[in-house]
């Protein structure tokens, strides 16, 4: 287990070298994926563990960008002061939503989650303390060059990716991952098992607005500038859960294969989609996204389980539903 | 677990990061290599490549797609008549999905990886203002024909010029001269205003210090408010606040609205029998939209402003009216006129001072007064313009100049029809 | 003796026209742990066929089978001579089969009457034998004819199990197949469809039932099937495991339900 | 009080309307057991084509739907067959990410084929009010009110009276007893899921006879649509009506109340409060799903 820490900590440390050593444009590319495997990975406990769709990952990633803004700017606070309270907030903001909505089994829930990204752009549109519709413009590092302070954003992502993924890891062998697990095949067994189904399910919840909340507070200072309808929006969400899918939902590795692939696929699309429309007259642009579309779709037909899925197949080896609750009642759950 | 497993793992990982940054990485610079090599080359024939990124899909992919055909327009022309500096011109412009972070990043890929001589601005404030602090870094000159925003140009420190000849808080200053022009039997008193909670209209509504904006205006030529509402984006129902309108004897009404309320407002308005005296649509120029006729009834009358009317008889403006006529296009939009000023500036800089390097041109544009499709103009300190706005009263099926004087197609009519 | 899963001989009986024949049927979920094992059965007319095993044996997956829920691997499922392995319930349905489920299936939002038009879905072109069928229902029934306005889901226990009885039997089928019919239901409705079972068998009807609880099932059956982890283990006429019930049953399906 | 009248009764028209646009989702999600989140596309789509017929022919209102349900019927037979069918057996994180993506591509088409900007369908005839002392009705409302009146009518009659209706409703309950009694429920699925499109589409005429529509507004659509669906529930059509009125006549009002801009906090509590309630119900209900 050490060991594995060990060459989960030199992992980071290489990609965070290897991005001073590169160029800051190039570095500026991956910065939204280290982002999004950040949030990825947050969602993958309650959403690919435990099977409840979560669409509200927009209203963590929001409710730690602002709260980190209004730290920084009604506050005056420091940024790590200012993250922390982004998180706090986003927390917060998870324990309510988790009580109120957690209860619900399927679709309802999958529609609390996606609803509540309205009603808090509504909010945020609306009360003082976020300036309103107006947004806040976070200060800035003047003293820091611009492609420096890319390096850094990248890397803090990238740490916070691979401390999500650390974490997924290390659930995915406990009893809170195999209790999680069980929900998504059976929750009323689950509970004639004896798991506290609502704690399980809340924790992982908290983890993804945890998690959520700080990929929002740093998004919020990269950005400098945030305001409600920017920052709420369901597009955060469903690239999370397609980058989540995608690579295998309820396994480490997947939001790992998964982010990066989404993201350059979707770059490379932009890419085509805008060097032949130089040519004169060129596919028309929404080609681009209907692509994406159709590729959403060959997921969800193709590739259930996702990449990760697709190898475990190819391997012969099949997570039977029966394995899982055997493995369940060997550990007394 | 064996350790021959775990390690086996970990390359797995290793390698499965390896590919994946790969993928996303050739993903990136395949296909913008080629520009690259062309630039990088001495030979004299190298294109210059002027870049940027436009909502090619998304929210805002129409106004985009028209941007784009002034942009294509105009450098084919310039080809045709032996290039900029006797090359060619080549456009590299990317689609950012009405993204701002996609913007930014690809504003990166533009000036990392592709090294563009010159940079166009996307489309609306939203999509770029996370684009200034990139510009800014690398000390490139942002050709600004796409949005507005006093702070941003302010931050920029010149680096980003303005082709829009009004910015978000100046929105109603020219109609608050035309009001006040009136003849005081004809002039309405009181206003209702009603704002889209934006901060693009919001800022047009108070400034940044809450005191700035339409408030000002308002006070300084002094009309009463007498209703100031804001609503919520995506809002379907405006009968309440017409009828309060309506009830507090408004008569005029101003809306600081994005296109599709504004659309709303306008039914709205003639549904319920409002009839104020002056119905105004200040934060988008509606009455230049493609469909603004199709309101019927509910259009005629209403105003709003635009930086150009072709009767201005700017350099090039013609052109641009006829390209669109050609496209099919009857109403000249705003931002046409401002794309293609920021091409003839670019023009008119370049083949000036002979050179690409930004510091040059930088001096040069602050330094010159040019004369494009949007007027004779001259930059302010900050790269913004003077306010010359055209105030427009939307007349069956046309608009008419109102405002200023010297460009008037016609005579406002008060109370609206 | 009791013999141990005989291939069936048709030898046993003449009357071939609504004997149900299950051949070697294989089925399941997973390829590595199918449910059913190249499970044999036969049922005849006349006769309450009897299927008994412990949880998990695959009983339930046995009529799920052989009413076309459940797609086999391997084997056939044969009605008089027809082959009916691939056949969709509908037509099982048409051919003279019925099923009831496990628990309360009648449908709690539907009024009483539009759950017996449900149980004659397969004749909703023919209004004339809809009709016939419904007249023929109330007059067996006469309290379902009272309680035709009222929501199914309104109905004492007692009314609903005659409820669906009375659908069960609404298309006139000649082969029964009934699922654990004591699981999850009090006792007296229990008995309610044992005294039914006696009564169509007496007509002429084919039964076939899957049940828990051993001992009632055995009272009634005339032959007796037993099943354990998806293979056949014993079967045998219901005299020859009357007088050894409590030990048969007890050594071969290990089963603690027994006093 | 005339503006309280005013107010109230147009939130009693678009209400009707609301609830109209969450009518196709109630229906797919209680009968079809599916939450199909391309209800906002199919939306916007279904105005779309409205549009066009009428910028072409000049139709008037119901033909310009008779038109829409006939194609929205043909769109979800080729969805069926091409994706629906392999869904079924499908787990519902699955089948969501399906229907976002078929969401995406009908919007992308839709914007590819009538470009992004706004449109606006005037229909002269429709265009003014009927005066009826001091209330101003606009025309538009009225119509788009009755023909969300006219479809929940209609296809209440069909459930509550049709054979077919009978077998909707049965399978809804349970689709395993259902089928045991030879209701071919995959067939069922299909239609349930045909008649949710059709719903799609018919919001979609009233629409574009009431509001201007870009094919990125999806997104309110279908944000209105869950809201009527958790405030009405998913048993009974008819309450997802009621619902819409329900929520129209509070967000009207709200607008009155409260600030202007709060009007949507309004509304959105009044969800967390139906939520509330309905919490034990919803969960109830869908444990099935």
């Amino acid at each position: 287990m050490k060991s594995r820490m060990l060459m989960m900590v030199l992992v980071t440390a290489a990609v965070v070298l290897v991005s001073w050593l590169l160029n800051s444009g190039i570095v500026s590319l991956f910065v939204p994926i280290a982002m999004y495997l950040a949030m990825a990975q947050g969602w993958n406990l309650l959403g690919g563990y435990g099977g409840y769709l979560n669409l509200g990952m927009a209203s963590f990633f929001g409710l730690g960008a602002f709260g980190a803004a209004i730290a920084a700017v009604n506050w005056n606070q420091s940024l790590p002061v200012a993250l922390l309270v982004g998180a706090v907030v986003a927390i917060l903001g998870g324990l309510v939503m988790g009580l109120l909505s957690l209860r619900l089994r399927g679709a309802f829930f999958a529609i609390f989650t996606f609803v509540s990204v309205f009603v808090l752009e509504a909010i945020a549109n609306t009360v003082g303390i976020t300036h309103g519709a107006l947004g806040i413009t976070l200060p800035t590092f003047s003293s820091l060059s611009y492609n420096t302070l890319t390096k850094i954003w990248f890397d803090a992502f990238i740490v916070l990716g691979l401390l999500a993924t650390v974490v997924v890891w290390l659930v995915e062998r406990s009893r809170w991952g195999s209790s999680l697990v069980a929900i998504k095949e059976d929750e009323p067994a689950a509970e004639v098992l004896g798991i506290r189904t609502m704690r399980v399910k809340l924790l992982a919840f908290l983890f993804a607005a945890l998690v959520g909340g700080l990929a929002g507070g740093l998004y919020a200072y990269q950005q400098q500038f945030i305001y409600p309808s920017t920052i709420f929006t369901d597009t955060v969400t469903l690239q999370v859960v397609l980058m989540a899918v995608a690579g295998g939902g309820g396994s480490w590795l997947g939001p790992v294969i998964g982010t990066p692939l989404v993201m350059g696929i979707s770059a490379l699309m932009r890419l085509i989609v805008g060097s032949v429309v130089v040519f004169g007259n060129g596919i028309p642009a929404q080609l681009e996204l209907i692509i994406y579309g159709l590729m959403l779709v060959a997921v969800g037909m193709f590739l259930p389980n996702g990449l990760v899925g697709l190898v475990k197949r190819w391997r012969g080896r099949s997570a039977t539903p029966a394995a899982t609750s055997e493995r369940l009642e060997a550990r007394g759950a | 677990m064996a350790k021959k497993t775990w390690l086996r793992r970990t390359i797995g990982l290793l390698a499965t990061a390896a590919l994946s940054l790969g993928v996303a990485g050739c993903g990136a610079l395949n296909s913008t290599t080629a520009p690259h090599h062309q630039a990088a080359s001495t030979s004299s024939k190298a294109p210059i490549l002027i870049g940027g990124t436009l909502s090619l899909t998304g929210a805002f992919a129409d106004p985009s797609a028209q941007y784009k055909m002034v942009d294509e327009y105009w450098a084919n022309q310039i080809n045709k008549h032996g290039g900029l500096l006797g090359r060619p011109v080549k456009l590299i412009i990317l689609n950012d999905e009405s993204n701002p972070s996609t913007s930014a990043s690809e504003y990166e890929t533009l000036i990392n990886q592709d090294h563009v001589n010159l940079l166009l601005a996307p489309y609306t404030t939203y999509v770029g203002s996370p684009d200034v602090p990139i510009i800014l870094s690398h000390h490139m000159l942002m050709f600004n024909a796409g949005f507005v925003g006093e702070q941003l140009f302010d931050q920029a420190k010149g680096w980003m010029v303005s082709f829009y000849t009004y910015q978000d808080i100046q929105y109603t200053q020219n109609f608050f001269k035309w009001m006040h022009s009136l003849p005081a039997s004809k002039r309405p008193k009181t206003i209702a205003v009603l704002t889209d909670q934006n901060p693009f209209t919001i800022a047009d509504l108070q400034g940044y210090d809450g005191q700035g904006g339409l408030l000002r205006y308002a006070k300084q030529y002094g009309f009463k408010i007498v209703l100031n509402e804001q609503y919520p984006a995506g809002t379907t129902n405006f009968d309440s606040l017409i009828e309060q309108a309506k009830l507090k004897g408004a008569q005029a009404l101003v809306a600081l609205t994005l296109p599709n309320s504004g659309f709303l407002i306008a039914k709205t308005v003639y549904q319920l029998h409002y009839h104020p005296m002056v119905e105004f649509f200040g934060g988008s120029e509606v009455t230049t939209l493609p469909n603004w006729s199709s309101l019927g009834a509910a259009a005629n009358g209403t105003m709003s402003t635009t930086v150009a009317a072709p009767n201005q008889h700017f350099n090039g403006l013609a052109q641009i009216v006829a390209l669109f006529k050609a496209h099919g296009v009857k109403v000249l939009p705003s931002y046409a006129a401002s794309a293609y000023a920021a091409l003839q500036v670019i023009q008119q800089a370049v083949t000036a001072t002979h050179s690409l390097n930004q510091e040059v041109l930088y001096k040069y544009v602050h330094s010159h007064t040019f004369n494009t499709a949007v007027g004779r103009i001259h930059f302010a300190p900050n790269g913004t313009l003077p306010n010359t706005s055209l105030v427009l009263q939307y007349l069956h099926g046309t608009n008419v100049v109102v405002w200023p004087k010297q460009y008037a197609t016609g005579s406002a009519v008060v109370p609206m029809p | 003796m009791i013999g141990s899963s005989a291939p069936i001989s048709d030898a046993a009986t003449n009357n071939t026209r609504s004997s149900l024949v299950m051949d070697k049927i294989t089925a399941g979920y997973h390829a590595d742990q199918w449910v059913l094992n190249g499970v044999s059965l036969r049922a005849e007319p006349e006769r309450v066929t009897v299927v008994l095993g412990p949880n998990g044996a695959g009983k339930s997956t046995v009529l799920k089978v052989l009413y076309g829920l459940v797609a086999p691997h391997a084997g056939s499922v044969r009605v008089g001579d027809q082959d009916i392995t691939r056949l969709p319930p509908e037509a099982r349905l048409a051919l003279g089969l019925a099923y009831l489920p496990q628990g309360h299936s009648v449908f709690p939002s539907l009024t009483v009457q539009e759950n017996l038009e449900m149980g004659l879905w397969i004749y909703r072109h023919d209004r004339a034998r809809r009709e016939e069928a419904l007249e023929r229902c109330f007059a067996e029934y006469p309290v379902l004819k009272d309680l035709r306005a009222k929501l199914a889901g309104s109905l004492s226990g007692g009314q609903q199990r005659l409820l669906e009885v009375a659908r069960l039997m609404l298309p006139n089928p000649t082969v029964l197949l009934i699922d654990e019919p004591s699981v999850g239901v009090a006792p007296n409705l229990v008995d309610i469809l044992y005294e039914h079972i006696v009564r169509w068998r007496n007509q002429g009807k084919t039964v076939l039932l899957v049940d828990q609880n051993v001992e009632a099932a055995v009272s009634i059956a005339d032959y007796v099937y037993t099943l354990e982890s998806g293979r056949n283990r014993l079967d045998g006429p219901r005299d020859e495991f009357e007088g050894r019930l409590r030990e048969v049953v007890g050594q071969w399906l290990r089963l603690d339900v027994l006093p | 009080m005339a503006v309280v009248l005013t107010t109230v009764v147009s939130g009693i028209l678009l209400g009707l309307m609301y609830g109209l646009t969450g009518m196709g989702l109630t229906f797919t999600m209680g009968f079809g057991k599916t939450m199909n989140v391309a209800q906002g596309t199919l939306i916007i789509l279904g105005a779309f084509f409205a549009l066009t017929f009428f910028n072409a022919w000049h139709l008037n209102v119901i033909v310009l739907v008779i038109l829409v349900m006939v194609l929205f019927g043909v769109l979800a037979g080729l969805l069926n067959l091409s994706l629906l069918r392999f869904l079924r057996d499908k787990s519902e994180i699955i089948t969501l990410l399906v229907l976002f993506g078929v969401a995406e591509v009908i919007e992308n088409v839709t914007s590819w084929i009538w470009t992004g900007n706004l449109q606006a369908m005037t229909i002269p005839t429709l265009q003014n009010s009927i005066q009826w002392g001091s209330l101003s009705l606009p025309k538009t409302d009225l119509v788009s009110a009755a023909i969300a009146v006219v479809a929940t009518g209609v296809l209440y009659l069909f459930l509550q009276y049709t054979y077919l209706g009978k077998a909707i409703r049965a399978s809804a309950q349970s689709d395993l007893y259902a089928r045991i009694l030879g209701v071919n429920t995959s067939q069922i699925r299909a239609i349930i899921f045909l008649i949710g499109l059709v719903l799609a589409g018919i919001a979609g005429v009233t629409v574009a006879l009431l509001f201007p529509f870009a094919p990125q507004d999806q997104d309110q659509w279908l944000v209105m649509a869950f809201i009527v669906v958790v405030v009405g529930g998913i048993d009974n059509i008819l309450s997802t009506l009621l619902a819409g009125l329900v929520i129209g006549v509070a967000q009207a009002l709200a607008g009155l109340v409260v600030p202007f801009q709060d009007q949507n906090l309004i509304l959105y509590a009044f969800l967390a409060i139906a939520l509330l309630f309905r919490n034990n119900q919803l969960a109830r209900r869908m444990r099935s799903l």
